[in-house]
């Protein structure tokens, strides 16, 4: 693990002290707002231009595959897809931890769940979905909030045993009103542990936006009450939620414990395949979210900047395309679980 | 919606909800999503329009809920408190065992609460894991609280105007499967007589099926096929009040069949099925035939929904069951 | 009820502005240091005084009950005495309500439960200790934070009925970490509750001191983290603490919404009559915050501005020791409790 | 620690952790004021300075400490979490049904929690509201986990012992009452063998006792005094694991006496008494006298101190339900 020292501006300090906007680097349609920074590396562009459209085709097929009645509920990351790619392109795999919400399969997926087994676990084969033992990752959290304490204990054991990794957790806007949600941050202060918080902002919990969820302006304001930093981001672009991340992941790294990122986004689909979002919410207001679609903004950026061709990029959802077909097809081949599986792993035999 | 009407058990809620909130004004409804969505399920569709500035949707937080609705209570109001989900009043444990059980209690009657708190439970709608948990058992081991849980639409009406009108908290326990699948005609008058109490629901001299919520319908099925196909003929008795138990029913019934079965989703082991064995071998060790067997999920976690039929009290459980006990003297 | 509108600075306001230091207006020495306010209401000062002094009385009637094995467990206020009688004195017992933890005595009392019925609770005459109907308050709590979202609901009610109650409940520097606390806080913000909370930061949970407690330099601001206004207010200081309640009161009444008080004071004694601080605290410690007795604080004030002189003092302290006595041997008189009260008030009969 | 040495319960457990670290330095102690107070009981005294970094003072958030222990487990320590008392688990209800019991079985074996939460329970001292709640029972009702309560000294070090090195999450539920009045010899070895299993107390053919924790004095009191006045020989079974239920030595023991007596201090309703009861009836129903009584606290609410000996299953209650069932055929 490398240990390089970036120095660059202090996202966090700078956010606290400012007027509780957003950080944002990539404008909407594509264009740099911050000109002193440093042009983002074409490769980490082609990278989470990737992971963002293979989680769109995944979206696109889960949802089809239900609506056919092959596949249970389907959570779309649809809209979110630069937080949480941005986010966890600044961990490193191999060494750090992934605590998940319910709503990052691309980060999932980069983290070593192939996509094989996860859509082996949307298909309810269990024993094929599980994760291989070498991949530092818990498995989606059906109850809200309820991962968070878990992350925190992940990231306390690394710094008790004074190993290297970093602990990445996710959880909704909607999380932040639980009980767990302020136990666990509460513990992370106290302790000081290596813990990366996002906290992704879709602005919904399935029908509750976020300002009947809370009062507060912005969630990140949350963090002072922990003793630790807090910053907003505009979760729609990539090289914001990369960059501050990356700066929370290396504050960790350093032993200088948590840091709470809010990821501003957008739910831009239903809450999951039995949701019907229009009962909730006006169709101008999803219209005017479209246009801060993640990877739009991210292709203008990629286009308009020389990194990829449009053909390019096509040639990309083509692939991303097939490689989910693909993975569907191994992931139905794995046998269906058996009614014996309900007895086994209460227990160690 | 004060016409005999046939509705669905889903739509009997509602009813019953609305009719409460029309006869009472103090009464108001809060939960996740029950407002403008009108709930995960539909249940409180309307209400939130019909009865502005008495319907909450709140934030995304269990113990609030419940906690706050205790408050609510003692400042004069009848709250009816929506848990999207029974597996997540874990999350509201402490409030609902610690505060709202013990309020009367604590208070030597200065304070009571008037709180419903309603939750969707049960298995058979292949949903992720908590959704379908049964705690009835959970709850019926704590001392100041009444559960009631409906398998009727009738009941679903009736039994929710039954627990909004009780002075002390009711946990009332909705079976989700058969929100869509099961109608029946909602009773003229909200003030149903008969709310308390359980309830046959089907007549049989060979054999008792006790039963309650989602499983009393698994029960009327086994009963069908062994009267077909065995000529045994089984009672169903719905136990509809969980807490406290009607061991005077229980009882009477148990008495005249002597043979007995119990059914439920909930787990085995500390199941409230327990709790009916050992209640009726106590009082009535001579007069009926042992073993009462049980039909219960197994002792494991509740397991993915394509999986689920394999964990639930199946028909043919029931069936093989009845069959034993039937061996018996 | 009346709505006089004080005209005076916004304490939160300033505070939050400030840098994090709690607010005083009496120092130590029992001097003014806010020159520019004004002259406390001298029966102000003489109601406090005759409160906290009653609760001193019965701090040490209790412990000494208990020592001779007469009264259960007993938790004393010594230390917390003004910013208990402090933040109650702005509030009606008539028209609002009482929430409190299970170590503020003198709010209670103030509140309309009989000194008689509070000792007879100690003694475990539970009918005796019935909290009478008109009193709107709800008893001790054990449950540490489970009160909170009760007094949430309490306001939420009075504000759903129209009714004017403002609704005053209090919690410990411990009971912050617990769920319940944040749940209650963030409802009460989202709803926009007529409540004022006042977090008795005494900077102990039994043995855990308020550093390894959070993280957070200020339990006040964990407030901005839920929309409305927090203070933290030197908790010693009778003024500062009857102030900025009142004004909290104020802006809650007026519809405006909760303000979070964090009270920063000090548990002179033990945790509760079973506990041995001398494991867990350095008697420096204690030798250094006995200098900011809130009584001896107090009573400066009080002879130094001519408000009481010393034998008038002397002779409340007399009177309070003769009530506490009487309260003792009516509660005394009530009948203990038959066993079978275990069955009655579990149901409506 | 190592010598065996005449200790309180209290000092076993004390030995037990002690002896469980320096065994294992993936071992790790959290909780609530056990760290330079040692516990407000005294059971983590000294292990704070004997291994430094290893015994945590955490904030007052049983949620955290259970949900945190899970994430030390997963990431790789052998976690011991101390919840003040057993009443506050509903705090972390839902970290404990919903996440400790199912992570083995939701990531099919790829996480295991090797997880102990040891909590003070059950009554006798007096103590307010929540302090001396007894809830085995709900416990039992959740599958994936193991409950386990001892009743003597030389149980509290090696049911402890057995407890840490279990690699499933395990509640350890101590008898407050007896931790300073009961006393006895520690294992030499903490490997002490056979810490799985009911154990028999006392021995007499006429009759059994079924108890397990704090109630187990009040049954081999109660059996002296049936033994000295009614001439009735009574063996007390002291059930120790609560979760997985040891079945077969039930099964056995009281075979051989025919009749039963189950006495624990959870209330009654859906108490574990009922599944004992309801248990035994299942396969010995032919074999022993029925009916089998319960000695239970009664389904109200745990009063003040001073009236808990009218709640608490006593030695005579127990001697007249014993005397019930000599009665009978
Ligand atoms: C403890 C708990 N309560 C309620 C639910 C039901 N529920 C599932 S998703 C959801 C909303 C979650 O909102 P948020 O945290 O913002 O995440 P998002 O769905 O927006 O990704 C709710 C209420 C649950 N799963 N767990
Ligand atoms: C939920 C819960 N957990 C643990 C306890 C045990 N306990 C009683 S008092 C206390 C400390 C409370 O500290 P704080 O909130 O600061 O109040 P203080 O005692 O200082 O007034 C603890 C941990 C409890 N009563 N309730
Ligand atoms: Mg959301
Ligand atoms: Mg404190």
């Amino acid at each position: 693990m490398t240990h390089v020292k970036h120095v660059t501006r202090d996202w966090a300090a700078e956010w606290a002290t400012g007027g509780g906007e957003p950080l944002r680097f990539l404008g909407p349609d594509g264009g740099l707002v911050q000109p002193d920074l440093p042009r983002p590396p074409d490769d980490l562009v082609r990278e989470a231009l990737r992971l963002m459209l293979l989680s769109r085709a995944l979206d696109e097929k889960c949802t089809n595959l239900h609506r056919q009645g092959r596949l249970g509920l389907y959570a779309p990351v649809q809209g979110q897809e630069a937080a949480v790619v941005g986010s966890h392109l600044a961990i490193d795999p191999a060494v750090d931890w992934l605590v998940p919400a319910s709503r990052e399969q691309p980060a999932m997926l980069r983290h070593g769940w192939a996509l094989d087994r996860m859509l082996a676990s949307f298909l309810g084969r269990i024993d094929a979905a599980r994760i291989p033992d070498h991949v530092r990752m818990l498995p989606r959290q059906q109850s809200i909030a309820a991962q968070l304490p878990h992350a925190v204990g992940i990231a306390w054991a690394t710094s008790i045993r004074g190993l290297d990794g970093v602990t990445l957790a996710y959880c909704g806007d909607g999380a932040t009103s639980e009980g767990d949600f302020h136990e666990a941050c509460n513990l992370a202060g106290v302790m000081g542990v290596p813990l990366v918080l996002v906290v992704i902002n879709n602005q919904y919990a399935i029908s509750t936006p976020v300002s009947r969820q809370t009062r507060a302006t912005r969630l990140a304001d949350r963090a002072r009450g922990y003793g630790f930093p807090g910053v907003a981001v505009d979760g729609d672009d990539l090289f914001a939620m990369y960059e501050v991340t990356r700066q929370a992941v290396e504050r960790a790294r350093a032993g200088q414990g948590p840091t709470m990122i809010e990821a501003v986004t957008y739910r831009m689909s239903f809450h999951n395949t039995s949701d019907n979002p229009s009962l909730y919410r006006d169709p101008s207001e999803v219209a005017t979210a479209g246009q801060n679609d993640p990877v739009a903004r991210l292709v203008a950026y990629a286009t308009g900047a020389g990194v990829m061709r449009p053909d390019a990029i096509e040639a990309v959802e083509a692939e991303v395309r097939a490689e989910v077909e693909a993975a569907l097809d191994r992931a139905l081949s794995h046998p269906a679980p058996g009614p014996e599986e309900i007895f086994r792993h209460v227990f160690a035999d | 919606m004060r016409a005999e009407k046939d509705v669905t058990l889903l739509e009997a809620v509602r009813a019953a909800l609305f009719d409460a909130m029309e006869d009472n004004d103090r009464v108001v409804l809060l939960g996740q999503d029950v407002g403008r969505l009108g709930g995960v399920f539909r249940a409180t569709e309307g209400l939130h329009a019909q009865f502005p500035g008495r319907v909450f949707d709140t934030p995304l937080a269990e113990g609030a809920i419940v906690g706050s609705s205790i408050g609510l209570a003692i400042g004069g109001l009848v709250p009816v408190a929506e848990i999207q989900f029974l597996g997540f009043l874990h999350q509201a444990f402490h409030q609902v065992t610690q505060q709202l059980a013990r309020y009367r209690f604590r208070t030597r009657g200065r304070f009571h609460l008037p709180v419903t708190i309603r939750a969707p439970y049960g298995g058979g709608l292949r949903m992720p894991e908590f959704h379908p948990d049964s705690l009835e058992s959970q709850l019926a081991n704590v001392p100041g609280l009444k559960v009631v849980t409906p398998a009727f639409a009738e009941d679903a009406y009736s039994l929710l105007r039954a627990a909004i009108r009780d002075p002390d908290p009711v946990l009332f326990l909705e079976p989700q499967r058969l929100y869509r699948s099961v109608r029946g005609r909602v009773p003229h008058d909200g003030a149903a007589d008969g709310d308390f109490g359980a309830r046959m629901r089907r007549d049989g001299d060979d054999l008792l099926l006790v039963s309650w919520g989602p499983s009393v319908h698994a029960c009327l099925a086994a009963a069908d096929e062994l009267e077909e196909r065995h000529a045994v003929r089984s009672a169903v008795l719905d136990l509809r009040w969980l807490s406290p138990l009607d061991h005077a029913r229980l009882h009477q019934e148990a008495a005249v069949r002597r043979r007995v079965v119990v059914v439920h989703e909930g787990v085995r082991t500390a199941g409230l099925g327990a709790e009916v064995v050992a209640s009726l071998q106590e009082s009535l060790c001579d007069t009926i035939s042992l073993p009462i067997l049980r039909v219960t999920a197994p002792d494991t976690p509740y397991p993915p929904g394509r999986l689920e039929d394999a964990f639930l009290p199946s028909q043919d459980k029931i069936v093989e069951a009845a069959l034993k006990v039937m061996d018996r003297p």
